[in-house]
């Protein structure tokens, strides 16, 4: 039995960060703004802990999601939070992410003027993700996008290059008309069914029009945050052009939360009005993408751009969890909850080892650009001899995201894989093994350069304009990624967690 | 318990944690790094000596890991992981010394030594993986792992190299991947059972499972270097040695040869996988594989891409084994496994001493090499000759066991691709031991290091040694108990619920004294070692023989049975060995005395007393064994040494005869391997016992006349025999006629089921054969000018009259009883008089003819008349009582006598020729011990032939006047044929077979030339796409016309024979 | 149809022109017009829904005040960063 | 789409889309609203369950405005949130620095060129939109009005006061920073501050539920005054405070 409610802890994951947010404005010093940093980091990991030591587990019967009702207004006239299996892993997800790239920031932006900005943005946009992972309202959901969105942007133009300000300015437009598709569908959902609360609306939608404009314009919206090709263009740049630790949450997280809204309302949601076609097409876009992202990494020129570019590829992948729900004739109404909670198991660990591995990679690219000063592909000969724990995490990283053994990455893929044939769509089959196959080939284009020898490179990497970076910093990265292979060795915790069951 | 549970877990531990310390260690802190890498290394092994003794004793060690919802992460320690385990470890210890060793002064050693604890963890990660998802971890982690290590060197090739092997791995990757999943689909948890787990599923679909199969074996294939998936393996030699050695031989290679084994037995079960097709799919790949990468490894001038394709070549017998579905088979296609990696990494080892130490690394530049590398060549001759399959060494163990479960699953074909890649194997190997041995230093070497006090480093020269002599003991032990082969044996017995004992249970020893005649040569050989040794090393000679002499004096007649030596050893003393060791024991021992002061004198002393040495061994064995393995392995012994014998004299025209035996030899070992294996797979198959036509079919016998034949000098095989003969020293030469020749017919007479079956049409044929060898002999022997030739044609003659003998007890079984007796004393006869006239023919130079004129006569012509068969001599006495039993024989009956006619002639030639050159002057005094040695042997020609049993009673009647007279005209014949005729030109067949080789060259070389103008005209025309296609195709041909070409004459010989012994063989079917 | 139903469907007007506006017009200042007649469209379909039924319904209401907060913060940000976008273009122009 | 974006007005023509496109880009926008409007037409709503839910609820939001009391009350959430909003958009537009972290929030000074008509302007027109603001605040309880209306009216007078050039702004300053979170930490405080008698995050009493929301919304107020301020202050393309020489090219132009 549950020691404490559960449920009463879900607002302070959203208070924690706000609380530092403010705190990080009204203290503008820098071992103060770490400080608040690192307290509201370890505040939120005792908070997120608690609630996962006292989840019920999937095996008693407490399977309905947690639900904390703000303000005492039930819905639908008030907001509420709930936390289910799903969201709870994306939550700890976020949670330990955050974490590690406050620790890693706290080093990052140790000698830039850039960090007095950069701390209560950082929170915000923490604030942003858990909200959205805990809201259960569909217009609470559109405020919470825009936090997101605007602090992500905010972050973006840390930078303060022109390539980097163009990149936020094109997210942000980006940002604001997927919005406002949503919002348009939000409206036309509570013009017909008069609520906005997630499970009250999942009890009454239905099949029709209005059902299906409302989940087409939600999907444009989210797909647009989401980068799914062909909507993909401005994320390589964003992602490539921000600070490492931002692109490390905007790679890792931001994308996800607004796919993790498209699984809530086409399996959750709108699930009445989605159609085997629809869910075809996505997928066939995820194939697209994950095919395209991999031939883009494999042509970038620049370190961070490729990662980005790779990012494009593993959105892809969560992509094919739409046709992977597909039901079939002959299949009966259990077989296919369990065959779309395979996959949703299989996505879900997908998110949390691309998100590892891609924060792992942005963080040693980072280190790579911190003491390079550059990140060109062509000139990192030697780098192994130099950085060597940056490149290993990379390496690590980049082994996960190929989808070899030992990592989180292979067991995602497996878990796909798996779910493909199980519903006999072999071409997914195809699809994700020669995406692997460009993944390794990108990354090990960089390993290669790496490893040639310092003598026979150009002298660009003479060791004299060589910064040597914080060992903190490098060794969160590595952490990370040791991370993703931990992942790989044990993934009942995960679809154990994922198994606890939504609302209907 | 939990240490059952825990043991192979910290077995990975102790490499990870080992590898993952020492990326943290600097690169100036050697010693640190150094015992972290010891304690490891060192630590593994010892936790695989408790598993295995743990698994020895019945215990079941286990560890689960939770990995994904009905999926576990399973080590599981059974026997097959165990095997693998157990060579990963030791290997890893050594080649970690060697590395040190090697690495002394390179860059980025501590990322060198982390990523190479690692792929160790990787390995030990395949071997111990207990379901089919872990083997896939940890093969995806090796691939991993083993990248750093490829590009370790940083330079272009190794980068290209890195980039070829993870294309083909990764692709191979995807391929596994792919089909697991799909299988784990199909069939769900995936844990290998020793009877497979897919046959117990009824309901699945068979094309599945095929097409299941085909992705998990390309993906393995890629590993396994299977054709066409192998490109990477050459390529990838650009690495460090020790990483080469790793690769090729247990690491990488091996982890998808064994998930082949594994995928095979336990997870389709190897019965499931044969109804379903699959095997032999599998089979005909690793066949393909097998040949094309030895024919590649040919052409290879770099001794490490020369490895590497030996590599692509012998880890395919692994799959090949694993395929023929058979308990031997398997048996074989494990234990290669094993037996592979320790020649293999013995090869890597001293290809990268050679390299490190003096620059070499191409095989055209290591002439002379075994003189400043002696230790480190020599292990590499070993592991070379186990890689050509020589018996008793490892690799002969496997392939016999290959060879065998090939007939027992009725895949004839197999044998001929083992004997094929045999020869290949010969071919690319053989010209290396040969450079390195007996060719002279061609100039300085490219890159000396200067020479300690040992040859080398110790730290690159202790591990080849010890792993040279672990293969050699894994095939001389093959049945002790704990030998890999036992193992593997206790593997296949699992895997097919039956078991295998070893025929020869219990030990006995009744003639144990026999012992040390086999043992003192060895030992004086091993003496030779010390420098001192060498000094005093012209006495071992005399005093290993005269041991053995003293041995057989005390011995009675019995057997020594010793189940731990080879397949299980027999020594036996009967009545015909007994004789046969008589003969040559006192053979040796008066020609080592003999030969005392001629080695005393001589520059190459050390290695002539050497290969005396282990030739006395291999003859003195081969007497006395009567098991299969045994014998084949001391005459194989035996064969070789005497290659050393014959060119001695480094003269062209001895390193031409040389050529020529070591050619034969090697042909005659691949059709004996072939005989006694449908031998011993006819004495194994129980269903067959109590049937000897069917326990000995047709085809083996022929291969067993052929094989033998090389050796006895059977017509149509005999062409290395008069080069060789006498090219050698004369002590040598006497014994390479008197009884070394005689192997070749003692082997028929142990092996071949005379008197219990008949085979008409081989009796017939060696009838034929042999006699016309009789008088083809005579009649090339006369035209020859030097004394020694005559004296090789002779023996070719005299052997085809015993050669004729054997036909006859072939075609009457019934005559066998009396045929024996008189076999045995006529070979005993001529043994003794072809050995006198040899000694006499080298002492000749030295005799004092002006002063004891009708003495130096007399001791020449008394052997000349006993081989003659004069009246009185030994010679009539084997004649007449051959004359009486061959009778029934029209055609022998008829000629045989006509045999002394042509003897006479040919021994009045040899007089003739002594008496022109006897010296006219002699300086110095006569040798003594020359003398004494052909006095005693006179004494033996005149009395021995009376004393043997098998002489009892036949000399009496032959005391009457009519024997006389029938022994005596053809002598007088020919003694009127001598004086007509006179000097001759020399001549020989070879000469013919010499002609038709040229020919075939010529042809060859004509058409390789049009082929590459056919290239160039492409080349020099515009378009693109087809032009590559054509150049490609012209380079295969010309690639098969120079194979061609340099298989030469026995090659082309070796192969109608092969034809026509396999359509006899179809035919008797 | 009702009048709140011919305001809804000029607000998808509204929400039309303004997307079409912002994926056919490549200036950026005009692209954030756009976004914000987009965002207006948007509004009015829910004032639309609030005045739809007998009683107005608040909720609305309340969600468009909130919306409106937000496209301004949105905006704001938009023409902030043009703006800082154009210092850093002004100089080399000048050069 | 966001590819060829441009600042500039000279090329615009360049940077758009060739005809073609832009005849598919409406026609695909044109269908897509048609069906928009289509389905809006066809479908009627019938019920509308939180008319009568906030009407029956109104009496214990602690306000009479049911349009306060969704946002402050039945929906605070979302009005908590959009407070971080606006402080995100304050931080990105916000001209850090960290020297000017020391000096006052109001700094006073010489203007370069003094508008005296808006100078005598100011000095009641302040007051009265203070007061005015205050009363909009006030009655955002009962009628239309409330934080952003008397927010954005306060932001006016500061804008006024800025324009009139004696007085400028320094957002680094330790109390403008203040202002820029009063608002969220007020709302933060007080949803927080009441789990203490309700046991439940934003869930005021409804005896103490007016009281509450206006010290909310005083916060409020304050904070989106500042904000707008501050917006207004980083939208400037040039400048207002003192600098002589631009000024001085503009007189002589």
């Amino acid at each position: 039995m549950p020691v404490i409610d559960v449920a009463s802890l879900l607002p302070l994951l959203i208070a924690i960060p706000l609380i530092g947010a403010i705190f990080s404005v009204l203290l503008s010093t820098k071992y103060a703004q770490v400080l608040i940093g690192l307290l509201s980091a370890l505040a939120l990991v005792l908070v997120i802990g608690l609630i996962l030591v006292n989840l019920p587990s999937v095996d008693t019967e407490f399977t309905t999601p947690l639900r904390y009702v703000l303000a005492g207004w039930e819905a639908p006239l008030g907001i509420a939070l709930s936390l289910d299996g799903f969201s709870a892993l994306l939550l700890s997800l976020t949670v330990f992410l955050v974490t590690v790239l406050t620790f890693y920031s706290a080093f990052y932006f140790a000698a830039s003027p850039a960090r007095v900005r950069f701390w209560p943005l950082w929170w915000l946009l923490v604030a942003g993700i858990n909200a959205l992972f805990l809201s259960a309202d569909i217009f609470n959901v559109y405020v919470t996008l825009e936090i997101i969105g605007l602090a992500a942007v905010a972050l973006v133009a840390l930078s303060g290059n022109k390539a980097g300000l163009t990149a936020a300015l094109r997210y942000l437009l980006v940002g604001l008309l997927g919005s406002l598709c949503y919002l348009l569908a939000v409206a036309l959902l509570y013009h017909v069914y008069g609520t906005l609360d997630f499970a009250q609306l999942a009890a009454k939608a239905e099949s029709n029009p209005l059902s299906w404009a409302a989940l087409a314009l939600i999907t444009v919206g989210l797909v647009l945050k989401t980068a799914l090709v062909p909507l993909h263009f401005w994320l390589p740049h964003a992602h490539g052009s921000a600070p490492a630790p931002v692109s490390a949450i905007l790679s890792a997280l931001v994308v996800k939360a607004s796919f993790y809204l498209l699984v809530r309302f086409w399996m959750e949601i709108l699930a009445p009005a989605v159609t085997n076609e629809a869910l075809m097409l996505l997928g066939i876009l995820g194939g697209t993408a994950i095919l395209w992202g991999c031939v883009q990494a494999l042509r970038a020129k620049r370190l961070k751009l490729m990662v980005a570019y790779s990012t494009v590829a593993q959105i892809g992948y969560l992509f094919l969890l739409f046709p992977l729900l597909m039901s079939t004739e002959e299949a009966s109404a259990s077989q296919l909850a369990a065959q779309q909670q395979s996959a949703l198991a299989a996505v879900s660990y997908f998110i949390v080892a691309h998100a590892c591995a891609k924060a792992a990679m942005f963080i040693a690219a980072g280190n790579i650009i911190h003491s390079l000063g550059h990140d060109d592909i062509a000139k990192l000969q030697g780098m192994a001899k130099y950085m060597p724990l940056s490149l290993f995490t990379f390496a690590i990283a980049g082994g996960s995201l190929i989808g070899l053994p030992p990592s989180a990455g292979f067991i995602a893929k497996w878990l796909l894989l798996n779910v493909a044939i199980d519903t006999h769509q072999w071409w997914w089959v195809v699809i994700i093994l020669t995406g692997g196959l460009l993944a390794a080939l990108a990354i090990f284009r960089v390993l290669d350069q790496a490893f040639i020898k310092p003598e026979q490179a150009s002298d660009h990497v003479a060791p004299d304009n060589w910064q040597k970076v914080p060992v903190a910093m490098p060794v969160s990265g590595l952490a990370l990624a040791l991370c993703t292979m931990a992942l790989g060795f044990n993934a009942d915790l995960i679809i154990d967690l994922i198994a606890i069951e939504g609302g209907e | 318990m939990m240490w059952q549970s825990t043991l192979p877990l910290l077995i990975l531990l102790s490499a990870l944690v080992s590898g993952v310390a020492i990326f943290f260690v600097s690169d100036n802190k050697p010693i640190l790094r150094k015992t972290l890498n010891f304690f490891g290394a060192g630590s593994c092994v010892g936790l695989i000596l408790v598993m295995i003794s743990g698994v020895y004793q019945g215990q079941v060690f286990e560890t689960r890991l939770p990995l994904l919802p009905n999926m576990d992460l399973v080590l599981h320690a059974d026997a097959l992981s165990l095997l693998f385990v157990a060579l990963s470890g030791f290997l890893w210890l050594l080649t970690t010394i060697y590395a040190i060793g090697y690495l002394e002064q390179s860059p980025n050693r501590s990322r060198f030594f982390g990523f190479f604890s690692l792929c160790v963890f990787a390995t030990i990660g395949v071997a111990l993986a207990g379901n089919l998802i872990t083997f896939l971890i940890f093969y995806e982690l090796l691939t991993l792992t083993t990248y750093p290590l490829v590009v370790h060197k940083g330079n272009k090739a190794s980068l290209a190299a890195g980039r070829k092997y993870l294309i083909y791995t990764m692709l191979g990757g995807a391929s596994l991947l792919a089909g697991v999943v799909w299988l784990k689909a199909l069939a769900g948890s995936l844990d290998f059972t020793a009877t497979g787990i897919l046959a117990s599923m009824p309901h699945l679909d068979p094309f599945h499972l095929k097409v299941i199969f085909a992705l998990i074996i390309i993906g393995l294939g890629v590993k396994a270097a299977l054709i066409p998936l192998h490109g990477w393996l050459p390529s990838a030699m650009a690495a460090p040695a020790p990483v080469s050695a790793l690769l090729h031989a247990v690491a990488v290679v091996k982890a998808g040869a064994f998930g082949i084994v594994r995928v095979v037995y336990d997870v389709y079960g190897v019965e499931f996988a044969q109804e379903l097709g699959l095997t032999i799919i599998l089979a005909v790949m690793a066949s393909v594989t097998i040949v094309y990468g030895s024919t590649r490894a040919v052409f290879q001038d770099d001794l490490k891409r020369r490895l590497a394709y030996s590599t692509v070549s012998q880890v395919s017998y692994i799959a090949l084994g694993t395929a023929i579905a058979g308990p031997i088979a398997t048996i074989g296609g494990i234990a290669h496994l094993v037996h592979q990696g320790l020649m293999k990494i013995t090869m890597f080892f001293c290809a990268g001493s050679i390299a490190e130490t003096l620059g070499v690394t191409k095989v055209s530049q290591m002439n002379g090499a075994g003189k400043r590398m002696p230790l480190t060549m020599l292990a590499f001759s070993l592991a070379v000759l186990g890689m050509i399959g020589i018996p008793p060494a490892a690799g002969f163990i496997s392939k016999w066991y290959l060879g065998t479960g090939a007939l027992e699953a009725g895949f004839y074909w197999v044998l001929g691709v083992l004997i094929i890649s045999s020869l290949l194997n010969a071919t690319y190997f053989l010209p290396i031991l040969y450079a390195a041995w007996f060719k002279p230093q061609q100039g300085a070497w490219p890159k000396e290091k200067p020479k300690g006090r040992l040859e080398t480093h110790w730290m690159l020269m202790l591990p080849p040694v010890v792993t040279a002599l672990l293969a050699l003991s894994a095939g001389l032990f093959a049945d002790a108990q704990f030998s890999p082969l036992n193992w593997v044996k206790l593997i296949a017995a699992r895997e097919y619920g039956s078991e295998f004992v070893s025929i020869l249970a219990a030990s006995s020893q009744q003639i144990p004294a026999m012992w040390l005649a086999l043992g003192a040569p060895l030992l004086c050989a091993l003496l030779l070692v010390r420098k001192q040794m060498q000094q005093v090393a012209h006495w071992f000679l005399p005093l290993s023989a005269g041991i053995a002499l003293l041995a057989y004096a005390i011995s009675g007649q019995g057997s020594n049975t010793t189940p731990w030596l080879f397949f299980g050893s027999v020594l036996t003393l009967n009545d015909t060995t007994s004789t046969f060791f008589l003969l040559a024991v006192s053979l040796w021992l008066l020609a080592a005395v003999f030969a005392v002061n001629f080695v005393k004198a001589d520059e190459r002393k050390v290695r002539f007393c050497l290969f005396f040495l282990l030739a006395m061994c291999g003859n003195f064995g081969l007497v006395l064994a009567q098991d299969i393995s045994g014998f084949i392995s001391f005459f194989t012994l035996m064969s070789l040494a005497s290659y050393g014998l014959v060119v001695h004299f480094d003269t062209d025209e001895a390193h031409q005869a040389g050529k020529s035996y070591m050619q034969w030899a090697v042909l005659g070992e691949l059709l004996l391997f072939t005989g006694l294996a449908g031998l011993a797979f006819g004495s194994i198959d129980p269903s067959l016992a109590g049937n000897p036509e069917q326990t000995y079919p047709a085809w083996v016998i022929g291969f067993l006349l052929a094989g033998f034949g090389v050796k006895a000098g059977l017509f149509g095989l005999h062409v290395w025999l008069p080069m060789a003969h006498p090219v050698a020293p004369v002590a040598a030469s006497a014994l390479l006629s008197g009884v070394m020749v005689k192997a070749g017919l003692l082997g028929w007479l142990k092996f071949i089921p005379f008197g219990e079956v008949a085979f008409a049409t081989y009796g017939s044929v060696l009838v034929v054969l042999g006699l016309f060898a009789a008088f083809f002999g005579v009649l090339v022997g006369v035209t020859q000018d030097n004394p020694k030739a005559l004296l090789a044609y002779s023996t070719m003659s005299q052997m085809g009259i015993l050669i004729a003998a054997v036909g006859v007890g072939l075609k009457y079984p019934e005559l066998w009883s009396l045929l024996l007796p008189a076999i045995v004393l006529y070979a005993v006869h001529h043994g003794l008089a072809k050995a006198a006239l040899f000694l006499f023919a080298g002492m000749n130079s030295t005799l004092t003819w002006h002063k004891y004129r009708w003495v130096c006569w007399l001791a020449a012509a008394l052997p000349a008349a006993a081989l003659a068969g004069l009246p009185l001599t030994s010679g009539a006495v084997a004649k007449i009582a051959l004359k009486d039993v061959v009778e029934r024989d029209l055609l022998m009956g008829t000629v045989l006598p006509l045999t002394a006619t042509g003897t006479t002639w040919l021994m009045m030639r040899f007089l003739q020729l002594i008496a022109q050159k006897q010296p006219k002057k002699v300086t110095g005094q006569p040798d003594v011990l020359q003398l004494g040695a052909y006095g005693t042997l006179l004494i033996l020609v005149t009395v021995l032939s009376y004393l043997i049993s098998q002489a009892n009673g036949t000399w009496a009647n032959h005391l009457t006047a009519a024997s006389f007279w029938s022994s005596a005209w053809p002598v007088l014949l020919g003694l009127g044929i001598y004086f007509i005729t006179r000097a001759l030109p020399a001549g020989d067949i070879n000469v013919a077979y010499t002609e038709a080789g040229s020919l075939v060259r010529l042809g060859a070389e004509t058409l390789s030339q049009g082929l590459k103008l056919l290239k160039d005209e492409i080349e020099n025309t515009s378009w693109q796409l087809p032009q590559r296609v054509v150049c490609r195709q012209a380079r295969v041909v010309g690639l098969a016309m120079a194979a061609v070409r340099s298989l030469m004459t026995p090659g082309v010989l070796f192969a109608l024979l092969l034809c026509m012994l396999l359509l006899a063989m179809i035919a008797a079917r | 149809m009702t009048q709140a139903l011919l305001y809804g469907v000029f607000g998808i007007a509204l929400f039309g022109i303004g997307l079409f506006g912002v994926l056919a017009i490549a200036h950026v200042v005009k692209k954030i017009l756009a976004i914000n007649i987009c965002g207006v469209g948007v509004f009015m379909v829910f004032i639309a829904n609030a005045s739809s039924g007998a009683a107005p319904d608040f909720v609305p209401h309340a969600m468009v005040l909130t919306g409106i907060v937000v496209a301004v913060a949105g905006t704001a940000m938009a023409l902030s960063l043009v703006v800082r976008i154009n210092a850093l273009e002004k100089p080399e122009e000048g050069a | 789409m966001f590819n060829n974006m441009t600042l500039s007005d000279s090329a615009q023509q360049e940077a758009d889309l060739p005809g073609s496109v832009l005849l598919i880009i409406g026609m695909v926008v044109v269908a897509a609203c048609l069906f928009l409007a289509m389905s809006l037409v066809q479908f009627q709503s019938t019920d509308q369950p939180l008319v009568t839910l906030v009407v029956s609820n109104l009496e214990q939001s602690g306000v009479e405005n049911p349009v306060t009391a969704v946002l402050l009350n039945f929906r605070s959430y979302d009005t908590l949130l959009e407070v971080a909003v606006l402080l995100i958009v304050a931080l990105a537009v916000m001209p850090f620095s960290l020297q000017d972290t020391r000096l006052p929030f109001i700094k006073v000074s010489e203007p370069v060129e003094r508008s005296l008509v808006l100078e005598a302007f100011l000095r009641w027109l302040l007051p009265a939109i203070i007061v005015t603001s205050g009363y909009l605040l006030w009655t955002g309880a009962v009628l239309p009005g409330g934080a952003f209306q008397a927010g954005a009216l306060l932001a006016g007078a500061g804008i006024l006061l800025l324009l009139a050039g004696h007085h400028s702004f320094n957002f680094n300053a330790p109390t403008a920073r203040l202002l820029l979170v009063v608002g969220l930490a007020m709302f933060l405080l007080v949803g927080a501050g009441v789990v203490l008698s309700s046991g439940i995050a934003l869930a005021y009493p409804v005896a103490m539920a007016g009281m509450l929301i206006l010290v909310i919304e005083v916060a409020a107020t304050i904070t989106i005054a500042a904000v707008l301020v501050l917006l207004f202050c980083a939208l400037q393309i040039e400048p207002l405070g003192p600098q002589p020489n631009r000024v001085e090219k503009e007189k002589h132009s």
